[in-house]
Formats: structure tokens, C-alpha cells, sequence
């Protein structure tokens, strides 16, 4: 009874929300007509799209290589900052070359990434990771440097290894920051592997979103945009859900 | 999986533009199952993009926008023309609102007319006609909006007069706008887009080559020959609505947009003047060389 | 071995050791000493002194965690280098594992140490019991109040069977109440394991309460300025409170005390 | 002498910039780069030069930075105002919440055609792709300073009977400035990012554009000095950042 | 007026004052009363009780921080509402603004009422001279140790010159001696502004040496078990500390806590 309670709490608001945001948009193109589509006919448009199998197969598509973006910008941004964050000298050094890079518009060395990765699923994943990357170093290490010391006194205290230390202190230490957190990084994978789409690609949502934009295709146009909306507020409520279990 | 390059052919604009279409209809038909393994055909932002993609791939070979190519060959890329895809402007247009007082190209001088980019495809057909004509392109004043359905905007909120515009994305708002004029009634033929490939690859596999653009070739046939099925062909690949898929095909049959491949050295002259009119080429481009027609058969 | 169960035999000795530390801005911090110090073995010595002292520091060096600028400091008669074996630290800070239930941090030493399972859930049950913490034991640390929290570190350390057990202020997330009655425990604890505790506390009761010697620090950088024996008894609890000597005890530590903390005033307001 | 001192390690981070640039020079003379991949730091500087000589490309390059810093600055501080207002209804924070964190997966230019037709074109749509790119950043981390501010603090300032401009402007703004200042510069490189893709993407002036218009055009000497002068100011603005932020940060005992 | 100072005009009245939390979780948490007490004007009263017995949360209702769940908190006759003016806090935690130098945290709430400047260096520099801060009037708290930085806290309220001042655990941070100094100086102020004084502390010393009266809580939910009249002139310091009746106050409140604490350890073994 109050789990349920609890549960829509939580899930009452930000749908409320929603909501009230639709239908203000589908008033609006009520009282004021426009070439933009309203909500009803978007929706129309997406129930429309996801009937057909190219939609899927395009959904796949783009599933596949963000999924592998985020795997690899986890694994490579998680390793550089537990090494980097661990050590003030490196963050020192290292930190702002990263910083840099993040600052610079990736599509601008889309050029490069063609030449290095070709076509196919390859620069897709490129983007995505060359997306995701930077801001899960920063978040590990961010964390990593945050541990607090006792912990890792005490660690010492108890002779545990590095390796050791790592697996069974700096990593449980930080793990529900770091799913809280990687909320945001895994939707800028998203974000690259549509960037990359958009560029040079016969499949996934973000090609569909191109050439529906091209196509003056406004309906769907908004009909790939709220579907991307929708499996990124998925994937983000699915990670704030293991963030709870993980969090005591 | 990733790292392996895909075998794709090239196709500018592929899902959005004409020059897909014969590409579409051989894919769905398997005709270019004789050529080797091509599993399919990217698309590509346009522009020397499409140049970039098809040398990125493993199968360099693309339809490209001829003034890509031309700025390819131009900048001393690897890159030959080995047949032509389009070779008339039919699709453009330059369209107004339908109160506009705008009717005739001449109405044009003292307005604003939005272009795409400046110095792309659609500011050279809208200078060329001017040209025609005899006006002062001077007296137009050309925006730049960033794309077509931009420029739709900047109509639709009065911020120009007119606009640019190509097939399909005009069928699909004809009833939203007016032609003014068509650039296939005042043009005469010219290359639009044409097909490149690297010499490198031209000497390795000119078997495949020839393969595939003998191929495109009987798929053009085949949209002359049955319009009413190709637009259905396309309406699938293209996930496009069948009705419009179907007028597009139907105006492309009447202009007669699509070539057999064969390359016309005074089309590619004409629209290579029509390039030195907007400044995208200085001097004159030797076509014995950048040209290779050994493949048309 | 002396009639309070502790022996003569020096557990740690400290020759001149001195400890300074870098800012960042580079200035340099004098810290530590030069201090001597030895501890018996099987004796309960209490360290007080105005905090900032280097009490803390003092207990890094003697747990191997840092090497003194200067000096020596032997565990067994060896150079202290590395953790030693055998060390047990309840740090000032709160160091519960904040991802592990209250039993499971207990066990945690025990576990990395591969010790049997049966071995491991009986220390682990005998620990709860005596830190009051069974009925928490399936509770994750966030759930405790800081006190309860300390008791988990303790516990945790204990567990372990080490012979010197150091202590920096383990009881100061506590109410004095519930400090006193820990000091009980602790000194249970003392008779049963045999071991050497060297404990750091703010409280002047607690120091005379518990200890068999008690030293006293100055302000930083940190001397030994007294070193006072209690002579309890070795069995003996909080009721001490109620004889005579505690209170010559108590004003023998404060004298020295106050003149620091006076003395620290005056010149902080210089 | 004491900032002599504290100028040196930043002077080795600029050494370390310095070197490995060098290594790249180094590599790519002996061949270990191809230059079709990308070209020696020495050529990308032949180019720059060749670009910044043009008065037509400063003037790219200081429209997109104008565009930038607006686009910046509006973000940053609408930011921090929606911030400020949200973090204290809780109910309206429950509801943006998993939208703020999901924000950044949906690629805002897909609004773009949209948001002409509101806007009108010209930098108008540019500079507002780029806060509603930034504006978010700013938004969460608002939040997560406010949340970091510690409830002492919080009660304290009521306790003085603060008015509630007072509270924002001597108590919370300054309590979460350190964090404030890590999502100015989020919000800064955001901005870099929204404009100058936008220009890249669909636009007809600006850096952005010009690097495009190079690329479709083979012309990449010109592309790479203008990617050469990005990346320089995104350096340049990032190393500013910090030695700014430094000193608030530092203060605050990090 | 009494001999000792204070009155019998009421300052502070709780009548049947009771507080609840609802957990996250949708629990329940009976964390205080029901509690009747009467704070007389010029007095300088002590609260004792385990920890989470719900202290802090008395205070926030006197301050109007929070409103109680149930029962009546009167402030000079008036319910509270919101923060009354004259009365003054210090946290448990420390409170200190990071961004400012000590001098700034000190007048802060001085310059936010808009006193003359004139009037804000004196009662700065007073504070600094009081709280022995002169030597870092420059320093911004992370350069402090815990226990400076909650001197700076007590400054900052005392400089307002609140009638009422509740302190919650202000000495918490600090060594035993110096919060023995710090007492003194409270006491000091105490007489010369006559301002009424609620302290919350987990020192049954300091208790029964700085009060007039002291409270001692129950275990939560928190309720006043014993009020413990101690009988001290206005004029006294903690030399009281060596009077035989102090002995006899220290065992009163200790008992009811030691049982109290008892309960709880038991309790929670159960
Ligand atoms: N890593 C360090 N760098 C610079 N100074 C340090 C460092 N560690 C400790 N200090 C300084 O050395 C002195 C002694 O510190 P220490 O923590 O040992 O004191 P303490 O006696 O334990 O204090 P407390 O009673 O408050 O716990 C302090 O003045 C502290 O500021
Ligand atoms: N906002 C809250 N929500 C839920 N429970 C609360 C809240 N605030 C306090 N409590 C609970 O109420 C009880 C009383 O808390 P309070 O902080 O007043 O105790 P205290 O006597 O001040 O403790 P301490 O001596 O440790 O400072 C505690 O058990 C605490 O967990
Ligand atoms: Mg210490
Ligand atoms: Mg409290």
C-alpha cells in the first residue's frame, strides 16, 4: 500500500507534467493554426511508425551501436578516471587536455572520424563514444577524488592490495554517484551515435530524422524526436531505479 | 560489425532526393546482385560529403551532385566521372506565398529570394535563369537560409519573398505555395549528377563498375517503362507516401530526368558555366581526364 | 608482568620522532614532536592534548600509514614500515562502508583475510553482541545515528584479534552516557585479548577513567609534556569516578592542560 | 614569490601541451601519422595563419564567438535563476527531473525546422539551439549545488531573517559557487557546441558553416585552420576558466 | 528577581509540544515529547538526553524553524511563527560561511540590519578579541579546525546581541579544556547582556556547571524525565567544579541517564 503510494509519488509528477505540457501544446495549435503539427497528429504519426518493421529495424539499429557507445564510453571513461582521479599529478596535467576535448564540437572533426573508422556502424559508435567519454571520466574521477580518505585508510589498514582496494572499496564507494550520474553521460552516447547517423548512414532514428527533416516530413520529424524522448526518460528511469536498490 | 567497412554504394541525398530512385529499383529488384556483394546503398548529407563517404568505403563508387564532383576533381582528388545520373534540372523551382504579387522571374528584381546555401546547386539554377532571362541578378537579393524547408520558413514569416525549392519536398507543400517558375521550362539540359568512382578502383574492378552502372542503366529503363510500379518500388524503400511517391516519379518520367548514363560533354559544359557563375569554378576543366566513359559498356 | 597485567617488555618505542607536512601553498607545517614514547605491552595508555596537536599524525606513524620526518618508531623492537600485522585503528572519522550492512562490515577484515566461514559468523556474532549492535545488524550504515556508526568501526577492528589496538577518539560521535559505558566495555575487553591499547580522547574523564598511564600533549607542534600513572587496578570499571584519587588524577592533567589552551589563546589573539 | 610559486605548475601544463604537440609534429614528419588522417600541427598553423589573414574569416570566427558568449551567458544565468526557483518546490523538481537527466539524448537541431518557423532564421534559432543545449547543464548542476549547500547554512540564513532576494544573492550564490562555476563552464562549452554545430549543420555563416562549406568543397587546408582555430579557443577558454574558477574553489577548501 | 539573576517571568512556555517526521519510506517517527517546559527570563538552562532523542529538534521549534506536530510553544506570551527577532542560534553542525573571512562571517547579520559601519568594527572586533579569533580575522573557515570554526559560528550569533540564545551542542568540535575555557566565557556574557540561555550539550560537566537548571530527556521519543534545580550564584565559574555539591548534581542527572542508556543498549541487542 504505501510502496504503491510511494511509487506515485515519484511517478505522478513528472507525468503530470507532461500532461499539462501537451495539452497546452495541442490548445495552442487549436487556436492558433500552423504548420506545425500538434500532439494528437504526432502521436497519430508515431503509432503509425512504430506498426512498421523498418521502424524497428531503424529503433535496432540505433539501439545497437548506443549500446555499444555507452558500453565502451563506461568501460574506457571508468578506467581513465579511477587511474587519473586517484592521482592529483595526473588530474592536474590530464584533466584540462580532456577538458578541452570536450569543448570542442565533435562534429567538426567528423571529417577525422571518417577517415579513421569508414562507414558502418563503426563511426556511429566513434561519435557516440567521442560523445559519452569525457563526461564519465569527469564523473568517475570526480568521485574517485571524493572517497573519502579514512575509507581508504582504512583500507590500507586492513593490507589490502590496490587491486583489492579498488574492487572492494573505491568501487561499492562510488557506484551509486556513478549510476546517478551516468544518467546524463549514456544520453550524450545517444546523442552522438544520432550525430553520426545523421552524417552518413541508410539505417537508424537518426537517419529516419534527417530525411524526414529534408522532406519537410514535420509530423515525423517530431513523431522520431518525442520516440527518442521516450526511450531516454526509459533508460534514465530504469538507471535511477538501480541507483535506488544500490543506494542504503 | 564495427571496424568492417560496409560494401554500400554511395547515393546523395538517399531517402530524400530523385536521384535515388533508379538506385531504389534496382536494390528491390536485386539487380545489382551480378555486381558483387552490395548490401545496399548509404546516404549521406550531401555535397562533398557523399564524395568523402564513397571514398571511405569499400566500394568507392557514388552519385554524387555534379558540383561535387567537379569541386573534387577540382582540389585534385582521385576521383573520375564515370557516368552521368541526372542531366536536367527538372524538380527546381522558385516558389511564393499564394498572395504574393510575385508571378513572372522578372517580378523577382528588388526581392528577396531565399537560396540554400550560398553558392550551392539551388543559387546557381536560380542565377542561371536569371541569366536567361536577361536579368540583372543584382537586383535579386539572394538569402541564404540553410535548407529548403528553412527557406519555407522564412516565407511563410515573410522574411523573403520567394524561395527555392526541389521535388519531393515541393510536391509534398504544393498546396501551400505558388510556382513561379520551373526550372526545366527555362533551362536547357545540363549534368546535375553523375557518377564518380577513385581511379584506383577504376583500374582494380572496372568489371564491377561496368556492372553496376549497366545495372542502374536497366533500372532506368524499367522506370520509364512501368512509372506506376517504380513509384510503388519507391514509396516502400523510401517509406514515402505512395501518392506522392507517385507524382514525383510521374514529373521525373515527363522531364525525362533520369539518363542512361551517357555522358554529353556540352551538358557537362553548361553546368560547369553555370558553376564559374556563382565563383565555385575559376578555370576550365579538362574533361579528357576527368572523364573515364570506358565503362558505359 | 606487574601486578595490573602489564609487563615491562616495550611494545612501541619512540625515539625523537618528529613529523612535518608540506601546504599546498608551500609553507611548512611542524606537526609532530621531537617526542619519546614507550608503550608496554598489555598496557591502557591514554594520549590528551588541545586538538590540532598532532595526536592524529602521532597515530599515522604508529600504524605504518606515514614514516616520521625524522626519529625512529619501533614495533617490537623492528622499524615500523608498512601496516604491521597485528594492528588494529579505529579512526576519528566515521569509516563504516557505507555499501555494506552492519554485519557484513564487520566481517569484512575477516573475510579479505580468507578466514573460515564458521570462524568468520562467530566472531561476527560475538562482536555484535558485545557493541549492542544485533538488533542493527541487517541495517546499512546511513540508517545509524554517528555513533552507532563508530561502534560498527569498532567493532570491525576488534574482530580482527589485534594485539595493539589504536584509538583516536573513538567515542566522540557518542553521548557521554553512552561513552561511559563503552569505556566499560573497552576495559572488559583490555583483560580478555591481553592487548596494548593506545587510545586518544578530548576527554580528560575518560582518559583517567580507563588508562594506566596517561600522557599529555602540548599544543602543535605536539610534545609530551606529562606522563601520569594512574595505578588502578587492572580490574576495574567507571566506578573509579567515586574515589578520591580521581579527582588528584584529573586536576594533575588539567593543570598542564589549561596553561596550554590559555597559552594557545593569548596567542591566537596576538 | 608566492604567485611566482603557484604560476608554475600552470606553466607545466602548458609545457605539457607544448610537448605533445611537439610528439604529434614528430610523428607525423616521420610518417608514424598519416597525413590523410590528419595533418602535422605545423601545416594546421600554416593554415590558421592563412585564415586568420582573411578579414572575411575573422569575421566568421567573431560572430560565432559573439553567438557564444550571448548564447553562454543567457544559459548560465537563466539557468541558475530556473534553478534557484525549482530547488525549493519540490513537487515541480519531482516532475523535471527525469526529464533534465534525459534531456541531452535528444538531438535539439531536430526542432530546428521547427523553431524557424517561430523565430525566423538568421542567428536568432542558432543562438537559442545553443542555451536550450546549455541551459539544462546549468539547470542540474544549479540543483545539485543548492542541494549541496548544507542545511546549517540553509537555517542559519533564516535565522537572520533574510529577505528572499538576500538569501539568493549573500547566502546561495555564494554557498554554491564553486559548483556554480564548474556549470558556467559546462554551460560555456555547450554553447561552443550548440553554435558552432548548428552553423555546421544548417546555417550559413559562422565558423561552424565555414568548416562545413570547406569540407564539402575539398578545400582542407582552410577546413583545418578553422578547426585549428576552434580547438585553440575552446582551449583557451577552458585553461581561462579554470585559472578563474580557482580561487573560489581553492577558498572553499576542495 | 532572584539572587541568582534570573526571574520568574516566562521567556519560552512549551505546552504538551510534540513532533513527527514522515520517513521517506512513508514511516512514522515520533521523534519528541509530549513536553511542558518553562524557560524563566534571564535564566540559563541545560538539556541532557541520549543522543536522537529528539534535542535539536526542540530547539528548532523554539527558534521557528519548524512548527510542532502538536501542543503550543509560546515565545514571551506569543506562539512562535516563523523566526521571532531577539533570538539567537547556534547549529550542532557548523554553520560557517565558506565564501567569507572570519571577519566577514562575524558581521554578517550585523550588516545585513544595516548597523553603522562604526558600530560593526566594535562589535567585530569584541568578538574576535572574545572568541580568541584575532589571528585569523583573515582566514576563511576551511583554513580552521572544526573547533575554530564553530567559535566563528557563536561570534556571529552573539554579535547580534539575541536576548534568547539557544545553543545546540556548540562545543561539540572542541577539546575537553577549551570547552572548559569556552564555558567561562559563556558564563561572562551570560551576566553582562542578562540574556536567557537554552544549551543543548552531551557534557553532563559542562551541564552542571555553567546551569541554573537542568533538563535531562528520555530516550525518543524525547521527554523531560528530571529538572534539576542546581542552585549555583550568577556569579560562579567552573572552579565550581571542585565543590562537593557538584559530585551530588553530576550522580543526580547520571543516573536517570544511566538508566535511560541501559534500556536503549538493551533494547537494541533485543
Ligand atoms: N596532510 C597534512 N598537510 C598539512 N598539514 C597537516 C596535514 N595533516 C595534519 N596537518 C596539520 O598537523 C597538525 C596536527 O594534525 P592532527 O590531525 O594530528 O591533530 P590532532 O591532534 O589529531 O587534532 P584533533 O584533536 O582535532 O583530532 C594540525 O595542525 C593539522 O592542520
Ligand atoms: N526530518 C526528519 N525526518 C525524519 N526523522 C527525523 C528528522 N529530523 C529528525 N528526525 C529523527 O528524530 C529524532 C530526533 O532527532 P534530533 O536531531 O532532534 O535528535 P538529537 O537529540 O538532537 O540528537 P543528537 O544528540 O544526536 O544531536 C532522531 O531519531 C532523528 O532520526
Ligand atoms: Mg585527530
Ligand atoms: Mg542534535
Amino acid at each position: 500500500m504505501t510502496a504503491i503510494q510511494a511509487h506515485f509519488r515519484a511517478v505522478a509528477p513528472p507525468v503530470v507534467l507532461m500532461g499539462a505540457v501537451l495539452v497546452l501544446w495541442q490548445v495552442a495549435c487549436w487556436a492558433y493554426p500552423h504548420p506545425e503539427p500538434g500532439p494528437v497528429s504526432v502521436a497519430a504519426t508515431l503509432l503509425h511508425l512504430m506498426g512498421k518493421a523498418y521502424f524497428w529495424h531503424n529503433a535496432a539499429a540505433t539501439g545497437r551501436s548506443f549500446l555499444l557507445a555507452s558500453g565502451i564510453s563506461i568501460a574506457v571513461g571508468g578506467a581513465l578516471g579511477l587511474l587519473i582521479g586517484s592521482s592529483r599529478l595526473l588530474s592536474w596535467y590530464l584533466a584540462p587536455l580532456l577538458m578541452i576535448f570536450q569543448t570542442v564540437p565533435k562534429i567538426t572533426l567528423y571529417p577525422i572520424v571518417l577517415e579513421l573508422f569508414g562507414l558502418g556502424m563503426a563511426p556511429k559508435v566513434a561519435f557516440g563514444v567521442m560523445h559519452g567519454v569525457i563526461p564519465v571520466y569527469f564523473i568517475t574521477s570526480r568521485l574517485v577524488a571524493g572517497v573519502r580518505k579514512v575509507l581508504l585508510r582504512s583500507a590500507r589498514v586492513m593490507r589490502l592490495g590496490a587491486a583489492e582496494r579498488f574492487y572492494f572499496v573505491i568501487v561499492p564507494a562510488i557506484l551509486p554517484d556513478m549510476i546517478a550520474t551516468l544518467r546524463v553521460s549514456v544520453a550524450l552516447c545517444l546523442l552522438g551515435v544520432l550525430i553520426g547517423e545523421m552524417f552518413a548512414s541508410h539505417s537508424g532514428l537518426g537517419f529516419m530524422a534527417v530525411n524526414a527533416i529534408n522532406l519537410g516530413d514535420t509530423p515525423v520529424t517530431l513523431a522520431v524526436g518525442f520516440f527518442l524522448a521516450f526511450m531516454a526518460v526509459g533508460i534514465n528511469t530504469l538507471l535511477l531505479y538501480c541507483e535506488h536498490k544500490l543506494r542504503h | 560489425q564495427p571496424g568492417a567497412r560496409a560494401a554500400e554504394i554511395s547515393v546523395t541525398q538517399w531517402g530524400q532526393s530523385m536521384y535515388g530512385a533508379p538506385y531504389a529499383v534496382a536494390l528491390h529488384d536485386g539487380l545489382f546482385k551480378p555486381c558483387g556483394d552490395i548490401d545496399g546503398i548509404i546516404g549521406s548529407a550531401g555535397g562533398g560529403s557523399t564524395v568523402r563517404n564513397m571514398m571511405a568505403s569499400d566500394l568507392p563508387y557514388a552519385e554524387v551532385a555534379f558540383p561535387a564532383a567537379v569541386a573534387a576533381i577540382a582540389h585534385h582528388l582521385d576521383v573520375i566521372i564515370v557516368n552521368v545520373g541526372t542531366d536536367t534540372p527538372a524538380g527546381a523551382s522558385v516558389v511564393t506565398t499564394k498572395t504574393s504579387a510575385i508571378h513572372t522571374l522578372a517580378d523577382l528584381a528588388g526581392h528577396k529570394v531565399a537560396i540554400t546555401t550560398p553558392r550551392a546547386s539551388s543559387e546557381m539554377l536560380l542565377l542561371m535563369e536569371l541569366q536567361h532571362k536577361g536579368i540583372d541578378p543584382a537586383s535579386v537579393h539572394r538569402v541564404a537560409s540553410g535548407g529548403y524547408v528553412q527557406g519555407l520558413s522564412m516565407l511563410d514569416s515573410g522574411e523573403v519573398d520567394a524561395a527555392v525549392l526541389i521535388e519531393p519536398l515541393a510536391i509534398r507543400r504544393r498546396d501551400d505555395y505558388r510556382t513561379v517558375v520551373r526550372a526545366e521550362d527555362i533551362l536547357p539540359p545540363m549534368t546535375m549528377s553523375v557518377g564518380i568512382t577513385t581511379r584506383a578502383f577504376a583500374s582494380a574492378h572496372p568489371d564491377t563498375l561496368r556492372c553496376i552502372i549497366g545495372q542502374r542503366r536497366k533500372a532506368v529503363e524499367r522506370l520509364y517503362a512501368a512509372p506506376a510500379e517504380a513509384a510503388t518500388i519507391l514509396a516502400e524503400v523510401y517509406h514515402m507516401p505512395p501518392e506522392l511517391a507517385r507524382v514525383a516519379i510521374d514529373n521525373m518520367v515527363k522531364a525525362h530526368m533520369w539518363s542512361d548514363g551517357a555522358i554529353d560533354t556540352t551538358e557537362l559544359n553548361r553546368a560547369a558555366d553555370g558553376l564559374k557563375l556563382i565563383g565555385e569554378l575559376k578555370g576550365d576543366i579538362d574533361w579528357n581526364t576527368a572523364v573515364n566513359s570506358s565503362f558505359l559498356n | 608482568m606487574t601486578e595490573n597485567g602489564q609487563t615491562d617488555v616495550p611494545c612501541v618505542e619512540l625515539r625523537q620522532v618528529e613529523q612535518r607536512f608540506t601546504t599546498r601553498k608551500g609553507g611548512n607545517v611542524h606537526a609532530l614532536g621531537p617526542l619519546d614514547l614507550t608503550l608496554r605491552r598489555g598496557e591502557f595508555l591514554s594520549i590528551v592534548g588541545p586538538s590540532g596537536c598532532g595526536k592524529s599524525t602521532l597515530l599515522d606513524i604508529l600504524s605504518g600509514l606515514a614514516r616520521p620526518a625524522a626519529g625512529q618508531a619501533l614495533l617490537n623492537g623492528q622499524p615500523i614500515r608498512g601496516v604491521p600485522d597485528g594492528v588494529g585503528i579505529v579512526f576519528q572519522e566515521d569509516a563504516s562502508f557505507g555499501w555494506l550492512t552492519v554485519e557484513n562490515n564487520i566481517a569484512f577484515g575477516l573475510k579479505r583475510r580468507g578466514l573460515a566461514r564458521d570462524d568468520i559468523a562467530a566472531r561476527v556474532e560475538h562482536a555484535l553482541d558485545f557493541m549492542g549492535l544485533r538488533r542493527f545488524r541487517t541495517s546499512y550504515p546511513s540508517q545509524l545515528s554517528g555513533g552507532m556508526r563508530q561502534r560498527v568501526c569498532i567493532a570491525r577492528t576488534l574482530v580482527m584479534r589485534p594485539s595493539l589496538i589504536l584509538l583516536d577518539e573513538p567515542f566522540g560521535a557518542l553521548d557521554q552516557q553512552t561513552r561511559l559505558l563503552m569505556g566499560d566495555e573497552l576495559l572488559r575487553l583490555w583483560r580478555e585479548t591481553n592487548a596494548t591499547i593506545l587510545l586518544i580522547t578530548h576527554s580528560l574523564d575518560e582518559a583517567v577513567m580507563l588508562s594506566d598511564r596517561i600522557g599529555v600533549m602540548s599544543a602543535r607542534p605536539g610534545r609530551l609534556i606529562k606522563l601520569v600513572e594512574t595505578g588502578w587496578p587492572r580490574e576495574r570499571d567507571s566506578t573509579v569516578v567515586s574515589s578520591p584519587h580521581y579527582g588528584d588524577l584529573l586536576s594533575e592533567i588539567w593543570a598542564p592542560l589549561r596553561a596550554e589552551s590559555n597559552h594557545h589563546m593569548a596567542a591566537n589573539n596576538a | 614569490m608566492k604567485t611566482g610559486l603557484t604560476a608554475i605548475p600552470y606553466a607545466l601544463r602548458l609545457l605539457l601541451i607544448v610537448v605533445l604537440v611537439g610528439l604529434w609534429q614528430v610523428f607525423c614528419s616521420i610518417g608514424l601519422l598519416g597525413t590523410g588522417i590528419v595533418p602535422a600541427p605545423v601545416t594546421i598553423w600554416h593554415d590558421m595563419c592563412a585564415v586568420m589573414g582573411q578579414s572575411a574569416s575573422r569575421a566568421a570566427l567573431w560572430l560565432s564567438l559573439r553567438d557564444i558568449l550571448i548564447a553562454a551567458l543567457i544559459a548560465g544565468a537563466g539557468g541558475i535563476a530556473v534553478g534557484m526557483i525549482v530547488h525549493p518546490i519540490r513537487l515541480l523538481r519531482a516532475a523535471l527531473e527525469p526529464y533534465l537527466a534525459s534531456y541531452y539524448a535528444v538531438p535539439t537541431f531536430i526542432f530546428y525546422p521547427a523553431l524557424i518557423t517561430v523565430t525566423g532564421s538568421g542567428r536568432l534559432p542558432i543562438i537559442l539551439i545553443s542555451i536550450m543545449l546549455g541551459i539544462v547543464a546549468m539547470i542540474t548542476t544549479t540543483l545539485t549545488a543548492l542541494d549541496g549547500v548544507s542545511r546549517s547554512i540553509v537555517r542559519t540564513a533564516r535565522v537572520f531573517g533574510l529577505t528572499p532576494l538576500q538569501n539568493v544573492m549573500y547566502v546561495r550564490i555564494p554557498a554554491a559557487a564553486p559548483m556554480l562555476l564548474s556549470g558556467l563552464r559546462l554551460c560555456v562549452s555547450y554553447a561552443f557546441i550548440g553554435v558552432i554545430a548548428s552553423e555546421f549543420i544548417m546555417s550559413d555563416a559562422g565558423v561552424g558553416y565555414q568548416i562545413a562549406y570547406a569540407y564539402d568543397n575539398f578545400d582542407t587546408d582552410t577546413m583545418y585552420g578553422y578547426i585549428g582555430c576552434v580547438v585553440v579557443l575552446a582551449a583557451a577558454t577552458t585553461l581561462g576558466f579554470d585559472m578563474i574558477a580557482a580561487e573560489p574553489v581553492k577558498r572553499e577548501g576542495a
